[in-house]
């Protein structure tokens, strides 16, 4: 059972990252790029008790661990999505 | 919006009406304790701030003082305390970048970064967290910009569990004679905005970081500020270029209340007055208001009185660094602030008394009562063991794990690494000398005794630079306190200050900056106490600098003092 | 030697580089390069990519300096047999670039590290190092968040069986061990060669070890050799 | 019109960010985890000529920057994604 959480920068919150890669594209002639957000898609392989479970128990616990650790919730949304 | 009901009164005598939204956020900026120091104001007066060689004292971005042979060091330190609780790693990082433009917009090249830092006790279910994310953000930030970190001290105490402190601090190099100051003059010079584009960062963060620490502050996390130390290098860069040229009149980083306060401030100092046309604000977001691009606190900014005529070869220099470049505005000699907004004017305000004429308040204190004496402590351990005990205790440990994580190497000039009594960095250009920095306070013993452990904190860094064979200068100063509405902690305050000044006049050692940061609780309960100090001092030779390893065996080992 | 230094946006090491080719140039300070420009001067006999973290290490460390006018030209150069010294951000972008091979990933301890290392030097025979001894040790910093050095092992054989692995993290008396790899690289690799050891990439500061007063000299001997091979 | 980047270390590649992850969500008592990687999800905003292409074309031209800047093909992979 796979798991993907997906982090992202909260809207109206900087991007330093993205900022410097939407200008480095247009250097290299990608002109019709207008804005570029940076997130992180993190990928967890789930085995044991848990990946038995049922999906939305299996689910919630990933929200958890998102919450506690994959995402800083200050300034960074998340999302869940289960894989096979 | 934090104005007192007799604030707010004061607010409608100024203004003889009832201000809008745009002008009610500035007055409540303007004065917020972070931007007016109300309560300390009265207090820091009293401070020693001169010397014959102090060039410029409190007052200005940072202080200033002659190091000889035409050049200048100038240094600060400022707190980034609620931010980092909230968001340790951008909270710590964008403290960094703040003070660092407080010393190169005065035209220094920045040459060394220090700290002080308190955490809350170290099994405290948020300090490991808190730890490793201030220093990372110190890092990131530091790192990043290449500015060496040198120095710094870290303590850990119950009494920062729900507040900690983050103070950072920079030193700078300058030639004397190109120092810039941030005073507006010139009717008619253009006001020019320059650096990252405004978002709808941190709007109301100098009120919050005057505000006490609820439960639910969590919930003010959308106005955490994301740093950006990349933009920050090339503002650097391009600030000290564009000084390099004879075309600013005055320069000011934009930091806590953003455009609000370096605007109000510079046209204060300079007697002027100012229209800002908020539509050239260059914006990162869509549909931002009058009310967001004054209050925003979006790092990596600064505004630039130019002489007039000279915006083509400032904006050349900004190109030339991918920043961007915008003339916001004029000088006027009405005195009033003058904001305009889609062809409408958006504020109108006298500029005096939200600046240099805020209001100050005389807060009662009371005199902090004498601790009983310790008494005679048994030794609970054998010394050996005792001595294991104390060199492994959180406070006393080592550091190394910290400065490494920090280029203390970069700019070449780093004669003393940390792990000693106080950093050395070499003058660039007068390779034989070097400065010597350190921070120091010790908050139990300010808690104990503020009138003593005020002047201890100043005596330990004249030490610390002493030692590694400086002769101490000048200090800056960083004071964190409770509530000072409180008594008893006003009168921690009062106690400090008095214990500084002691010190500083016994020393002949005066106070060049400093930075106030008050409301440092958790529901009720303060912080210890701490005034952190940062010293510097210099040596006129580099080579006969002295470090703390024993160096030979069979050589005597001397204790000095009483 | 007439050597040029490339600044791109956010380099932050190349005064310190300066410092250290002035002082082994007869006090001639090399030329700067713009990383907007799209030409070197005719008569350039070493380029230098500096520290620092360009573009501020967003997205990849290296990655957008890599794709910056200047680096055509010093592709360009760099084939027609042009000394190239990559340092730190200057390894990450030559490794972007394809200059050299690998890549820089983060440290295996995901934090930033500035301390002095051994590196052993693992090789004399090249115009970099003539002046150093095979197997000597040497004391030079490293200030990095990425020199986690990779490659496929295969490709690891062949840079050893060509003799182009330049230094290798080691302790004080040259060994190299799981102890002493720094930051994960493998096989401890510190700095590597082209095929034609035209090309030095290292992650570590010889530049911050060039002075006795700050960081000691350990580090002069490759900028000697490299004065002495282009003079 | 949106494009995501979704660029992944290679298999074989050591991942010490997704190692020190797995490490510490163990240490928050999630033991069920048996493996993870982070890799990066970049959304660009296309405009212009480019967003008005037949799709075939956005996504060629959306390779191409993945090729030449967004991921470093000797230790990532990488997938395209129009959407919208
Ligand atoms: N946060 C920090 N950042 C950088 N250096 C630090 C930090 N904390 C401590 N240090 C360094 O570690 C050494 C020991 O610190 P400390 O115990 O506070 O020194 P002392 O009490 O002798 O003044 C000093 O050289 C100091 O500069």
């Amino acid at each position: 059972m796979k798991a993907r959480v997906h982090v992202s920068l909260k809207n109206g919150v900087l991007d330093p990252q993205g900022k410097a890669i939407n200008h480095a594209l247009h250097g290299l002639g990608f002109a019709d790029v207008a804005d570029v957000r940076q997130g992180k898609l993190i990928e967890l392989e789930l085995t044991g008790a848990l990946a038995a479970k049922p999906k939305a128990e299996i689910e919630a616990a990933v929200k958890d661990m998102a919450q506690k650790l994959l995402a800083n919730t200050v300034i960074e949304n998340f999302s869940v999505e289960l894989v096979g | 919006m934090g104005l007192s009901k007799a604030e707010y009164d004061l607010v409608l005598e100024i203004m003889g009406r009832e201000p809008n939204q745009v002008e009610l956020g500035i007055f409540s900026v303007m004065w917020s304790e972070h931007c007016s120091y109300k309560s300390s104001k009265k207090w820091l007066k009293t401070l020693p701030t001169k010397a014959p060689w102090v060039i410029c004292g409190p007052g200005e971005n940072a202080g200033v003082i002659d190091i000889g042979d035409g050049y200048a060091a100038i240094f600060k330190m400022e707190s980034h305390n609620h931010p980092s609780f909230i968001e340790p790693y951008q909270g710590a990082a964008t403290g960094v970048g703040g003070i660092l433009r407080d010393v190169f917009t005065m035209g220094a090249r920045p040459v060394a970064n220090l700290n002080a830092l308190r955490f809350g006790s170290p099994d405290h279910a948020k300090t490991r967290h808190l730890v490793s994310g201030v220093v990372h953000g110190i890092g990131g930030y530091g790192n990043s910009v290449g500015v060496p970190t040198v120095a710094g001290e870290v303590n850990f105490h119950p009494s920062y569990n729900g507040n900690i402190l983050v103070n950072a601090m920079t030193v700078g190099l300058a030639k004397t004679d190109k120092i810039f100051y941030s005073a507006a003059a010139g009717l008619g010079n253009p006001v020019v905005y320059v650096g990252s584009k405004t978002g709808r960062d941190g709007i109301h963060g100098a009120t919050m970081a005057s505000a006490e620490f609820t439960e639910d502050s969590e919930e003010k996390r959308p106005t955490v500020q994301v740093g950006d130390p990349f933009t920050e290098k090339l503002l650097i860069e391009a600030c000290l270029e564009l000084m390099n040229t004879d075309t600013i009149v005055a320069i000011q980083d934009m930091g806590a209340a953003g455009l609000t306060s370096s605007s109000f401030e510079m046209a204060s100092k300079g007697g002027m007055g100012i229209v800002i046309d908020l539509d050239k604000v260059p914006a990162r977001e869509t549909g931002m208001t009058p009310f967001e691009f004054m209050l925003s606190e979006s790092q990596e900014r600064m505004l630039i009185i130019l002489k007039p005529g000279s915006e083509p070869q400032a904006e050349a220099i900004f190109k030339k660094w991918e920043l961007d470049f915008a003339v916001i505005g004029h000088l006027t000699d009405t005195g009033r602030m003058v904001l305009r907004f889609n062809g409408e004017q958006v504020g109108d305000l006298p500029i005096d008394p939200l600046a240099a004429a805020s209001p100050e308040y005389d807060r009662p204190w009371v005199k902090t009562p004498p601790q009983k004496p310790l008494g005679r402590v048994n030794h609970p351990l054998p010394f050996v063991e005792a001595l294991g005990k104390l060199i492994g205790s959180p406070d006393l440990s080592s550091r190394r794990w910290i400065w490494e994580q920090y280029d203390h190497l970069i700019r070449g000039n780093t004669a003393q690494v940390p792990g000693g009594d106080a950093a050395v960095v070499r003058i660039e250009g007068n390779e034989k000398k070097a400065l010597a920095m350190t921070t120091d306070c010790t908050p139990r013993y300010v808690f104990a005794d503020p009138v003593e452990g005020g002047k201890q904190a100043v005596a330990e860094t004249w030490r610390n630079l002493t030692a590694v064979g400086a002769r101490p200068l000048a200090i800056t100063d960083n004071m964190n306190f409770g509530n000072p509405e409180r008594p008893e902690i006003m009168g921690q305050f009062v106690g400090a200050v008095e214990g500084i000044r002691e010190a500083c006049l016994a020393l002949d050692y005066p106070v060049v900056s400093g930075n106030v940061s008050l409301y440092n609780e958790t529901n009720g309960k303060g912080i210890l106490p701490t005034p952190a100090i940062g010293g510097v001092g210099i040596l006129d030779d580099v080579t006969k600098m002295a470090t703390l390893a024993f160096k030979l065996p069979g050589e005597a080992i001397l204790l000095v003092g009483k | 030697m007439k050597a040029a230094i490339v600044t791109f946006p956010g380099s932050n090491r190349e005064r310190d580089m300066r410092m250290a080719l002035t002082k082994v140039n007869n006090g001639k300070p090399p030329v700067d390069v713009w990383h907007g420009d799209s030409e070197l001067p005719k008569d350039i006999d070493l380029i230098v990519l500096p520290g620092g973290f360009s573009y501020g290490d967003y997205l990849r460390c290296g990655a957008m300096a890599a794709n910056s006018p200047i680096m055509q030209e010093v592709k360009k150069r760099a084939e027609a047999g042009t000394r190239v010294l990559a340092v730190c951000n200057g390894f990450q972008i030559a490794c972007e670039a394809g200059l050299l091979p690998g890549a820089l990933m983060t440290n295996a301890s995901l934090q930033f590290i500035c301390r002095e290392v051994n590196l052993r030097v693992e090789t004399t025979a090249s115009q970099f190092t003539q002046k150093y001894r095979k197997g000597q040790t040497i004391r030079v910093p490293v200030a990095h968040h990425d020199g986690n050095y990779t490659l496929d092992a295969d490709s690891v054989k062949r840079l050893e069986d060509a003799d182009l692995v330049a230094f290798r993290y080691a302790d004080s008396l040259g060994n190299v061990a799981a102890s002493t790899n720094l930051n994960g690289s493998v096989s401890n690799i510190a700095g590597i060669y082209n095929a034609k050891k035209t090309v030095l990439g290292l992650m570590p500061h010889p530049e911050n070890a060039t002075d006795p007063v700050c960081g000691g000299t350990d580090g002069l001997g490759l900028f000697e050799s490299i004065a002495e091979s282009l003079s």
